[in-house]
């Protein structure tokens, strides 16, 4: 990675999407959609809905496939002179093992984000990720299909994130992606209808960083794993503040919608930033929250 | 309006509201690209622009408007926008004033198809007469014949601009305030036995439906532009997608908002999404 | 009650300081502080801080006890036409069934609620809401000691809700109280400190009403209970939101920040929201969100 | 300025903007009671204000401000605050224009104790001085005495109306850009000879340590007006208690802001907190 600026799966697409209006190049990695191991449908329309400082979305893993995204997308990516990361999400163990295989020698990847966290999709997501035992199941298979470095993404929407985190260690993931939507509810108080086809979605954007920025601190004290972190980043402050609450890298989801381009301006405002924090650059940050005195 | 070929590069950009004039229940809202944008495409009759409202955090989604007219002279690009008051975005751009600054992400999407149309029959709902008089205003230019149907709740709600069209126009109010009785598609049974290369409509789900099932009926090809939430605008996200024909996904920001009707699934929509156009 | 809208605890103290400001006896209902069996001091400033569309707190439960809640606060609100409800938290089981059989017969209250969840003490507090057993022990040790109604308020920051409370509902609860402030964290990337004096404290407000909307209907379907419901009620839509996910009654707290008379707005503008959605009353919107068809 | 009993009941009401001067750094807006507030009382010099920031959801907080100024007469309540743009609610207000509505709760908290006070001295550094140029208007109206030491970073920090005190006025600069260069309590351990029944403090904390040390040691009450983040700005949700002498709890919005001296807690603030009263 050049830097510390990622784009957050799911939100920009198989980048080549934000090609034509960010110089992906400059940034320190783009997270692709996460792939199944059949291309996915998605959920029921509509699957998006504004909420105070967020949104909700069910998606519902719409996506390519992983057959596809080593045939078509991977190869389109060459020309890109960017660290892509892909991100795998399966409803059993062994879908995991499956796209792990599938993606091990695929080439143009530095990365592999392991998804156990959708809360948009009925069988396996977030319930991989609220479970330790799954968790570390799910990390193994991957690890033994795959020799790329791999990444857990868990979900802040358990009773101890910290503890996952660790099973997610101990499994050995080379580090964590925190975190992913939190799962929540819109109502129309009109037409009695939740605002989302799938009926609940996953809640992102500033609304969540507080939570986002705690599972960081939580997991970062808990297993000094490399975290990639991100809920709500919006400015370079707030990077500022993952990085001292412990992530190694930060990234950029809902706020692109905001502006295509955050990612890349949060990168140019970082250096003065850092310097506010008193640091000569981003690594001297992390985790360097000061907690007692 | 002088460059219409279809644009493909989207581009970032700031602009500033040049005028705004109160047409009744909307708002024509004129922009210039500012200074600095770099060369911009105009867009096509259809596409859209995902516009900026908020300068917080509070609201972070862009909002979705259809140009209502475009021209890339000299002193660089002019928007114009119709805003059909219904929500939080809307009202604040209804609130904006000449100087303040928006930010514009466009043209995006897939405009009206006119290519080898030599008459055309437009059908308009609502502030779906937005796209449509754009779309009228160029046929004007390539001097394509068309007959436009508009329809609206009432005389307050009439798209501006619609008397120095050259084709033919009929208005339809439902409470009969100005033009005929009604809404646009009670003219479309007896106006579809004169014969048209093809149809384009926009406005509410219900209408554009009927409107489509009567041109399908008639043997003529039809157009219909779709309406959705939309988050980023640029296929990125498949958060606009909805379910076509044949349970094909329908990407409305990237490969719409303008379909062929037969690729559209006219179930009884979701009351839970938002408002339709109208 | 004579209506749905009722205050949240914490957020309008022991009502005698809202009292000035608001025509207390309009309301449906006050919901005292949280108070524990000896008084609290509180955690260390700065306690609150704010966020996208909410705030962190970390009051920590400072309150002037049981005792003094008996013998000045409850006298005190002896002139007040409302109906004023209790909060307990305690540290240990023993703590609650002390705070329950001092409540018994104290007069004026109408219910208890029950803090499981109070993510701003070490001990007790939220752990107990974490654990489907603690919470029906509490419960039950509550029950025992006090004839009032109770409703045990549940956090949303457990793996799965609804099993705690259905936890709570077999030990014999009245109702629910959903939900409490979510765990989060903020820093300040100049200093690097936190911004609260307790490191984490309590996401609330209109940025997490997606998610307590998401607890009232999960608990709403799991148990049938009364749910008091809340978590960034702002208007008179959002109460109509809660009711159609499944809340009796619905609370209003952060939102009295901005407006200390915003649950007399609320209520002023319920009946034609109420009509708006197609009912006669709030009792027919109760869990009535369409989800199928 | 024609009723400055402690006001004890807070109410919450708009108020209108009448005029914004900029002060330099700061600035000073003054606003006008809506007509149908009803009576309400002015505030005494050192009770605050909540004012509501934002218009929509973003910001829920309302940002504490000192009175500058106040008279409740015929026109109803006029009220007036400096405000040193630190963040995003005080340049909401710097943004304000004349006829802008405000939403008001106050006067709120314990302003200064001046019963019995004969000899005043008036030690302020940066936006302290709000209260305390509100706190020597009024002893000029009441015939008292007193000595004002006001610092600032800058001359453009500067309070105005400083030159229309009847009292004794000393203002330092710490680049000497305006008076004396340097702080405020660099002028203390000299006056203080001169001895005094009460002095009163506003400033940063460290300031009011000094100011509050070098007073108790000469043997002069002193009242200090402490800085904390409120929400509900009414004692109910105990946001912005600070630890006092001897562990006691003090309840900034509702025992305070204005403190003796000797209960407060000096002890080095935690660096979390916002940034102190300039
Ligand atoms: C391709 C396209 C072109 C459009 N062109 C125009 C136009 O020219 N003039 C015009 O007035 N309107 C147009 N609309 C509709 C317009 O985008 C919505 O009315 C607007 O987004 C509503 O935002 P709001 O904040 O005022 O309403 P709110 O109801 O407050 O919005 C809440 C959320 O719902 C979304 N939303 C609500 N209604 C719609 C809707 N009908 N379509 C899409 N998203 C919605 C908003 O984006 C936001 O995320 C167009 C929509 C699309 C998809
Ligand atoms: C009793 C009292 C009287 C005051 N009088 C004045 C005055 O007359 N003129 C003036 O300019 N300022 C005054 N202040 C300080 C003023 O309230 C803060 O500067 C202001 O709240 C900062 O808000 P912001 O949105 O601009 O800053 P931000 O930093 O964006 O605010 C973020 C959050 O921190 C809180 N916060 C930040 N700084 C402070 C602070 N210093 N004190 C309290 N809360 C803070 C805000 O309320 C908000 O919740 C007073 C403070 C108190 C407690
Ligand atoms: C529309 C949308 C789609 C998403 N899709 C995925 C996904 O496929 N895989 C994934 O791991 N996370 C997905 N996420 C979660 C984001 O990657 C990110 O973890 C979350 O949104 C919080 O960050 P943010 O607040 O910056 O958006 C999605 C988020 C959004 C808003
Ligand atoms: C400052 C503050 C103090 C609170 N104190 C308590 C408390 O003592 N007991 C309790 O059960 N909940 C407490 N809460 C939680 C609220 O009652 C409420 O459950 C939560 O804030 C979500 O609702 P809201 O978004 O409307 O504030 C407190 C919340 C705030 C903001
Ligand atoms: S709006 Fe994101 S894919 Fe269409
Ligand atoms: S601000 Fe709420 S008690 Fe002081």
């Amino acid at each position: 990675m050049k830097n510390p600026v990622v784009l957050a799966s799911g939100t920009a697409g198989y980048a080549l999407e934000m090609a034509p209006l960010v110089d992906l190049s400059r940034l320190g990695a783009v997270i692709l959609k996460s792939v199944t191991v059949e291309p996915g449908r998605g959920n029921p329309e509509p699957r998006i809905w504004e909420t105070t400082g967020g949104m909700l979305n069910s998606i519902g893993l719409e996506n390519v496939g992983v057959e596809r995204l080593v045939e078509e997308v991977l190869p389109a990516l060459s020309g890109l002179d960017t660290v892509v990361v892909a991100s795998i999400a399966g409803e059993t163990v062994r879908d995991f093992a499956k796209l792990a295989s599938r993606l091990e020698g695929a080439g143009r990847l530095a990365a592999l984000e392991v998804n156990v966290s959708c809360p948009n999709v009925e069988k396996g997501g977030i319930h991989f990720g609220c479970d330790e035992g799954a968790t570390a199941t799910v990390v193994q298979a991957v690890r033994e299909n795959c020799s790329l470095p791999l990444f857990v993404k868990l979900s802040s929407a358990v009773s101890d994130i910290s503890r996952v985190a660790e099973a997610a260690a101990r499994a050995g993931t080379a580090g964590l992606s925190l975190i992913n939507t939190i799962p929540g509810l819109a109502v129309d108080p009109v037409t009695r209808r939740p605002r989302l086809g799938a009926v609940t979605g996953g809640l992102s954007g500033p609304a969540i960083k507080p939570v986002a920025l705690k599972a960081v601190w939580d997991c970062y004290r808990a297993t000094s794993l490399p975290i990639i972190g991100g809920g709500g980043v919006y400015d370079a402050g707030d990077a500022v503040e993952f990085m001292l609450a412990g992530a190694a890298a930060v990234s950029v989801g809902t706020s692109t919608f905001q502006d295509p381009d955050r990612a890349a301006r949060i990168l140019e405002d970082l250096p003065a930033a850092i310097e506010k924090a008193g640091a000569d650059g981003p690594r001297r940050l992390v985790g360097a929250l000061k907690v007692n005195g | 309006m002088t460059e219409t070929e279809v644009a493909t590069a989207a581009a970032l950009f700031e602009a500033t509201l040049l005028g705004r004039q109160d047409a009744g229940a909307t708002i024509l809202l004129e922009f210039a690209a500012a200074a600095g944008a770099g060369p911009l495409k105009a867009p096509a009759p259809g596409q859209f622009y995902q516009v900026r409202c908020d300068t917080g955090k509070e609201h972070l989604l862009r909002r979705p408007l259809s140009a209502f007219g475009a021209s890339a002279g000299q002193g660089g690009l002019r928007l114009s926008f119709m805003v059909d008051v219904v929500g939080w975005g809307t009202r604040r751009l209804s609130l904006l004033e000449p100087g303040d600054s928006v930010g514009m992400l466009g043209p995006l999407g897939r405009g009206f198809e006119v290519a080898g149309v030599r008459k055309a029959l437009l059908v308009a709902g609502g502030i779906g007469a937005a796209p449509l008089a754009y779309l009228a205003r160029e046929l004007d230019r390539s001097g394509v014949t068309y007959e436009f149907l508009a329809g609206f709740r009432t005389v307050s709600g009439v798209c501006p601009g619609l008397d120095e069209l050259r084709g033919g126009v009929s208005v339809f109010t439902e409470d009969g305030s100005r033009g005929e009785a009604g809404v646009a598609c009670d003219g479309l049974p007896e106006i579809l036995r004169r014969g048209f290369d093809a149809a384009f409509v926009c406005g509410p789900q219900e209408m554009m439906a009927a409107a489509a099932g009567l041109c399908e009926g008639a043997g003529i090809p039809c157009q219909v532009s779709l309406d959705s939430r939309m988050a980023c605008g640029i296929g990125a996200c498949r958060g606009c997608v909805k379910e076509g024909a044949g349970g094909r996904s329908l990407c409305v920001c990237l490969e719409g908002p303008v379909f062929d009707s037969r690729q559209v699934s006219w179930k009884k929509r979701t009351e839970g999404s938002g408002p339709a156009l109208r």
